[in-house]
């Protein structure tokens, strides 16, 4: 009743083309962005601590979102598998570290925009393999990039500035005379950067996909033979999706450190943690943009819920509520394989679908 | 639908609100603890001992001071990232004291202590460098670093016939832990005359370690000092049996032999060394009171035979430090529900010298901890053990650490660590 | 030029000057890739009968083991336990046949294996709940398999056979013929490689397509259980072993998805191959290189041979 | 349909094997510049395999390729499709992923270039391109008739549709010659008229150059100006629809082999 296309004609092809052809989808995502940048700052989520809510849920879903949809960017619009998350989270996390290090005055953000450019590139290397093969064989290469990076991350010293402790670290870090990142950052300085730098980002990605190199992503996802007959160049599709995911994804390595952890160590970036991602693209829907925010948040909080809430409403060991949300997470993943494999986006869809035609079935 | 919506809302607000609850008249100890991982064997005796000692105390003496403790585990698995969310959901929470039970975590909330006012103790882990109280206020390495420890191990092969022109070699676990001595090695190797052989494990390889044996029988070094933790262990000892390396001649440091890591193996392991700063057994008028208050009546989780074994002993020592902070803050302050930053002056007064360890029923069970302003680390005398088959036998007297090699890269290190961190805290001591 | 001397001539002069180290090195490469090539034939059996890439296969052998030891330490003797621990994976391959197999039925293949990844999370929480996560040591002596270990002196110096690894070597090679012979000769082996290329030809044979993907599962659960005999010997028994699991990527890449040879001989290449790189070449690159010298030794194969040592070749038609 | 008797491709003296199976064996045609051109043959007579060697999809050991009164060199089959050689397939090889307006989009992405960079902005240059190929794309979506679905997933479509949906996006190609692999393969006769129909009248309107594969005899006669007969990956016979009809060698071919 509510949600419906009909009456809403477009007079241009451009009006058609924009990111919102429909008005309530518009007033639902302003409403949205109000919320994130007004309410929830002002109000926290209610019940939680402001603390917790900043630094345990909002920042890391938020970064987490960006890898989803970097990570949703090669799988679910490129059809390339990759195992191998985790580490280039960890490029951009060392490259961030190493570019602050060489140039301490370089603004923050900055080094983070650069260490997404690094991990492009790496990704683009990683990536050569995809031309070859594909399938099950390129989850394999892209095991063999992660395997090698976290190697490269312990044995390679001047990654990490010879440290003793193997580690790296944010310090203090100014911008515009507030502190952003580092130990005496606030928790809400941070999160409204990391806010306004996926807004950007989702914006720029939900641009790419809908046009021509989106376009010859999905083609290569779809049917990579017929893609190339029309003229997609396999090797330029390719890389450039591995290339503009590795950015998505470096730059939340970057952020996941120098604005949510403060430091970091290898095991920050081993495969387990390419594990979680992948669930989170699947769960939230492959090829979604929306589900990359969906797959992010449910994947990340319920599992933090069930910890906070077990302990502190049941009582329940940390052990085993631990082991209950793994449990969680891999009936999660069955179910929503077998329910709806485009995962909740789907649903959503559906949902909306529906709420068109409601309250009248037919 | 919109019914549903609203209790829904309801649901979950309940639940939220019950989450922030705070419980007033309580003293909130958490416990980054790993009952599950490579290292939940280790890990869960650790945690085990370390929440008995608080139960106990609740039962026996009603908590301490007249309040009750909370000793409360977040499960980290031994990744440095969960510890770091762990240590997020305490916020705001008026923790006392942070036990991180891991180097790597340990590292990444280093910085972020002086801002939240709440001391970490790493009781025999963690940064080396954090015994400079003065560049360190916020972290404690009670009641001995690993750089000391290392010194007092390379003592005790020096008294076994030497150390100059021989080999030595570092097996070690690849990660921030398994790497923190390495300097102490580099420092002593010229000066001492001795060679290392770095033999690193890379947590993927832990159980899978026949190359690093080939490696150290290509390359036949005099002695092995390992660095190991979980699995790692039992696979080094039984790939050391294998390659016929002498195990007496292979010590692990002081999170390397435990009952966990030999018990399966048995008499395979017989001869095998390794340090220690607390005695095993039973016989301490304070665990014995454990074994009455809380693991006889089923009020932990932990099972008849583990009081006594190697770490849950040392994780009944690291709530005893604890514990004493707690009472020294008290007294201190003349508050009964202290703060973080009462416990972090509590820490630094700490007292438990023979008198006092007595006292407490811990007589003998290890060299004393006093804490000062300036040293956070205490310069705690280790002794080396040995597995006889079928149980770890004290088999030296008390080592003291080389406190004139040591103490010089402390400092350095300290500094090295604040040079490129802007507006860290420090404090002066007199 | 130092650099060179170091790649080139040094590690294969200490090959030659210690050739008890060197033939020591062999067997344990040899010993390993053995059991790799277990792990990796686990992934083979469920490819090749069902298209699913079962990413689940090293967390059931460590589930194998765990449940083996735990059987056995309630006080049941060590062969009864072999075979309650039979009973259990054959109910567990029962069940995932019924509540996802049987789903996902003419899904995508990446689905199929994501399902696996999600199953993978279900059993390390439930094994970790029910068993804990304290290692134990395997029941080896119980089990009837020989203790202590062969010398054989040599050059100065001698060579260690444990006597688990050679019966883990021996029993490796039973299996493979056993299984071999199985495919072959067997009603239902032929049964399961016909499901593979033509579902109906499958059925023609009399079995449904249900009841074979229990059977893999089932025997891909045995090969499991052998797996974690073996290697639960050589070190502990605990989740750590999964991730030696991985290893057995590399060797499906080079002995190709679909064969049981391949599956062994692969594991022997990787086993071998790291072994010795890691013994010889491995200090010059600061060690450690074992981690990912496998996926290395995987991709050259893969550049070279896409469908690995024995697969089948692929004909892209549209 | 009258002759034009421009060549615009011409094979000459194909071979190509897979291992030791021989797929065509030295074939040489031509195609005039727009004639509607019928290639068949029984199952296995090399038709589709023809058709891969055209766009490039195969690289013949022998032989040549002469397109536009010039000889083409080795190239990649997204190199072949710029110089202007559209194809549908045997098996529909729609992109079940998208729409049929992105499906036919897809068609014009060799036409577009604007850079990542204005992609990212998605404003400016790249909103232009996107806006004018999307005029082109709409005129040929209502050309074929199928404005109905065009927001519809294509894997959702029947059988019938896709193959429209399939020309749509390679007419959306402009191209010189389109390659249709049995076009009509599977429809029932009402859909083979519709599909005959539009063939004819791309082939008219655009002026394009058709090269098809199709089984269906009556078809191939009503549709096709000259005719190419395989047997075995060799050429049988080439000439009119009536020439063809009435070869001896053509007939044996066929002969047995129930349509």
């Amino acid at each position: 009743m509510f949600y419906r296309e009909t009456g809403q004609f477009k007079s241009k092809y451009k009006e058609e083309l924009a990111a919102f052809p429909l008005a309530e989808d518009k007033v639902g995502i302003a409403i949205l962005l109000v919320i994130a940048y007004v309410f929830i700052p002002l109000f926290g989520i209610p019940g939680l601590s402001f603390e917790f809510t900043m630094g345990a849920i909002m920042i890391p879903v938020f970064i987490f979102t960006i890898t989803t949809l970097g990570l949703n960017i090669l799988l679910g619009f490129a059809g390339q598998i990759s195992l191998g998350t985790g580490a280039f989270m960890g490029v951009g996390a060392y490259s961030c570290y190493k570019i602050m290090t060489i140039f301490p005055d370089l603004n923050i953000i900055i080094c983070v925009i650069l260490s997404g450019l690094v991990t492009a590139i790496v990704g683009m290397i990683f990536g050569l393999p995809s031309l070859k093969i594909k399938g099950f064989y390129l989850i394999v290469a892209t095991l063999a990039a992660q395997f090698f990076l976290e190697w490269a991350f312990i044995r390679v010293a001047w990654l990490y500035n010879y440290n003793d402790s193997g580690g790296i670290e944010g310090t203090n870090k100014e911008m515009f005379g507030l502190i952003v990142s580092g130990p005496q950052s606030d928790a809400l300085t941070r999160y409204f950067i990391v806010l306004t730098l996926l807004v950007l980002l989702t914006w720029l990605a939900s641009n790419v996909i809908r046009g021509r190199i989106g376009r010859s992503w999905m083609m290569i996802r779809d049917m990579d033979i017929a893609a190339e007959l029309i003229g997609v160049r396999p090797l330029t599709a390719k890389l450039s999706a591995f290339a503009f995911s590795s950015f998505y994804i470096g730059i939340s390595g970057a952020l996941m450190v120098f604005f949510w952890l403060g430091a970091a160590e290898v095991e920050s970036f081993d495969v387990n943690h390419s594990f979680t991602y992948l669930f989170m693209v699947i769960i939230g829907g492959l090829g979604s943009i929306t589900g990359s925010y969906m797959g992010a948040a449910l994947v990340w909080v319920i599992p933090v819920l069930i910890k906070e809430i077990g302990k502190t409403a049941f009582g329940f060991d940390a052990f085993v509520m631990e082991n209950f949300s793994i449990i969680f997470l891999g009936v999660a993943i069955v179910v929503i394989l077998i329910v709806e494999p485009h995962g909740l986006a789907r649903l959503w869809q559906i949902t909306k679908q529906k709420l068109r035609l409601w309250p009248f079935p037919y | 639908m919109k019914k549903l919506f609203i209790g829904a809302v309801m649901a979950l607000g309940t639940a939220f609100s019950s989450v922030s609850l705070s419980f007033a008249d309580e003293l909130l100890v958490p416990n980054m603890t790993y009952r599950v991982g490579p290292y939940a064997a280790n890990g869960t005796m650790m945690a085990n001992g370390f929440t008995d000692y608080f139960l106990m105390l609740n039962e026996r003496d009603g908590g301490i001071g007249g309040v009750k403790v909370k000793a409360e585990e977040c499960e980290t698995g031994y990744k440095a990232q969960v510890g770091v969310e762990c240590y997020e959901s305490y916020r705001g929470k008026n923790a006392l004291v942070h036990t991180p039970n891991s180097t790597g975590i340990t590292l990444q909330i280093l910085q972020k202590a002086p801002e939240d006012e709440v001391p970490i103790l790493t009781m025999g882990y963690g940064l080396s460098a954090a015994a400079k109280g003065e560049t360190f206020p916020w972290a404690f390495n009670y009641p001995t670093s690993y750089w000391s420890q290392m010194t007092s191990i390379l003592s005790y092969i020096e008294s076994q016939g030497g150390l100059k022109g021989k080999k030595i070699g570092f097996l070690y676990l690849d990660v921030g832990y398994g790497r923190e001595p390495i300097p102490v090695l580099e420092e002593l190797g010229p000066k001492m005359g001795f060679e290392t052989l770095y033999v690193p494990v890379a947590g993927k390889e832990m159980q899978n370690q026949s190359s690093h044996w080939l490696t150290i029988r290509k390359e036949k070094p005099d002695w092995v000092i390992m660095w190991g933790w979980g699995a790692m262990n039992p696979t080094a000892i039984k790939e050391a049996a294998k390659t016929r390396f002498p195990l007496d001649r292979f010590i692990g440091n002081w999170w390397s032999g435990a009952h966990v890591d030999t018990q399966a193996l048995g008499s395979k392991a017989k001869g095998y060394l390794a340090s220690s700063f607390t005695t095993t057994g039973t016989d301490f008028p304070a665990i014995q009171d454990m074994i009455k208050y809380v693991v006889k009546p089923g009020g932990s989780k932990t099972e008849m035979g583990m009081p006594g074994k190697v770490l849950y002993n040392r994780g009944m020592f690291n709530a005893v430090i604890i514990a004493e902070a707690i009472e020294v803050a008290q007294k201190m302050t003349g508050k009964k529900n202290v703060t973080g930053a009462d416990v972090r002056l509590g820490l630094e007064n700490i007292k438990l010298d023979e008198a006092r360890l007595k006292e407490l029923g811990l007589e003998g069970f290890t060299a004393p901890v006093i804490g000062s302003c300036a040293d956070h680390e205490n310069g705690g005398s280790i002794f080396v053990q040995q597995w006889d088959g079928s149980d770890w036998k004290r088999i030296t007297g008390l080592i003291p650490p080389m406190t004139d090699v040591v103490q010089p890269l402390l400092t350095a290190a300290a500094e090295k660590y604040v040079s490129d961190k802007s507006g860290w805290t420090t404090q002066k001591c007199n | 030029m130092e650099i060179l001397y170091a790649i080139l001539i040094a590690p294969f002069v200490e090959m030659g000057a210690y050739p008890d180290l060197f033939i020591q090195a062999l067997w344990d490469g040899f010993v390993a890739g053995t059991l790799y090539g277990l792990i990796a034939l686990g992934f083979v059996l469920i490819f090749k009968a069902s298209g699913v890439f079962n990413f689940s296969q090293p967390i059931l052998v460590v589930l194998a083991a765990l449940s083996l030891v735990s059987f056995y330490k309630l006080g049941i003797p060590a062969w009864i336990s072999v075979i309650l621990v039979l009973i259990m994976f054959y109910i567990l391959a029962w069940l995932v046949e019924r509540l996802i197999l049987r789903q996902l039925v003419n899904q995508d293949g990446n689905i199929l294996f994501m399902s696996t990844i999600g199953l993978t999370f279900i059993i390390i929480g439930a094994a970790q709940w029910i068993f804990g996560g304290v290692p134990s040591a395997m029941i080896v002596n119980e089990l009837g398999f020989p203790n202590g270990s062969l010398e054989w002196p040599m050059f100065g110096g001698g060579v260690y056979f444990e006597m688990i690894d050679v019966s883990a070597a021996v029993i490796a090679v039973i299996m493979i013929v056993i299984l071999a012979v199985f495919f072959s000769k067997t009603k239902i082996g032929r049964g399961l490689r016909a499901v593979a290329d033509d579902h109906q030809a499958a059925l023609s044979v009399g079995i449904s397509l249900n009841q074979i993907w229990v059977i893999v599962w089932f025997v891909a659960g045995i090969v499991a259980l052998v797996t974690g005999i073996f290697w639960g010997a050589r070190s502990d028994v605990s989740f750590a072993l999964q991730i030696i699991g991985f290893k057995a990527l590399p060797v499906l890449i080079i002995g190709g998805f679909t064969s049981i040879q391949g599956a062994i001989i692969g594991g022997l290449i990787i086993g071998l191959g790291e072994k010795i790189f890691e013994i010889y070449w491995g200090p010059l690159l600061g060690s450690g290189v074992e981690g990912w010298f496998a996926y290395v030794i995987a991709l050259v194969f893969l550049l070279y041979r896409p469908q690995g040592l024995f697969g089948d070749k692929l004909i892209e038609r549209v | 349909m009258s002759e034009k008797n421009s060549v615009i491709m011409e094979v000459k003296n194909i071979n190509l094997r897979f291992g030791g199976v021989i797929a065509i064996q030295d074939v040489s045609f031509n195609i005039f510049e727009g004639e509607i051109r019928a290639i068949i043959g029984p199952n296995g007579a090399g038709k589709s395999s023809m058709l891969n060697v055209i766009n490039g999809f195969y690289h013949p050991q022998e032989g040549e390729v002469w397109f536009n009164g010039e000889k083409r060199p080795s190239m990649e089959p997204y190199q072949i499709a710029k110089t202007g050689i559209a194809r549908t397939f045997q098996n529909i090889a729609l992109f079940k992923g998208m729409t049929t307006i992105e499906n036919v989009m897809t068609g014009r992405q060799l036409k577009m270039n604007k850079n990542f960079f204005w992609q990212m902005l998605r404003y400016g240059p790249a909103i232009d391109e996107e806006v004018q190929h999307r005029r082109r794309c709409e005129e040929i979506i209502d050309f074929l008739e199928i404005n109905h679905i065009r927001k519809t997933p294509v894997g959702s479509l029947p059988y019938g549709l896709q193959k429209r949906v399939e020309l749509a996006r390679a007419l959306a190609m402009d191209p010189k010659i389109l390659l249709l692999d049995e076009p009509m393969a599977g429809m029932n006769v009402e859909e083979k008229q519709d599909m005959s129909r539009f063939i004819i009248d791309v082939n008219e309107e655009f002026g394009t150059t058709i090269a098809l594969i199709e089984h269906d005899m009556a078809v191939v006669m009503d549709l096709a100006d000259r005719v190419v007969v395989l047997d075995y990956g060799k050429l049988l016979a080439d000439g009119t629809p009536a020439e063809v009809q009435s070869n001896q060698a053509v007939i044996d071919a066929y002969l047995g082999v129930p349509h």
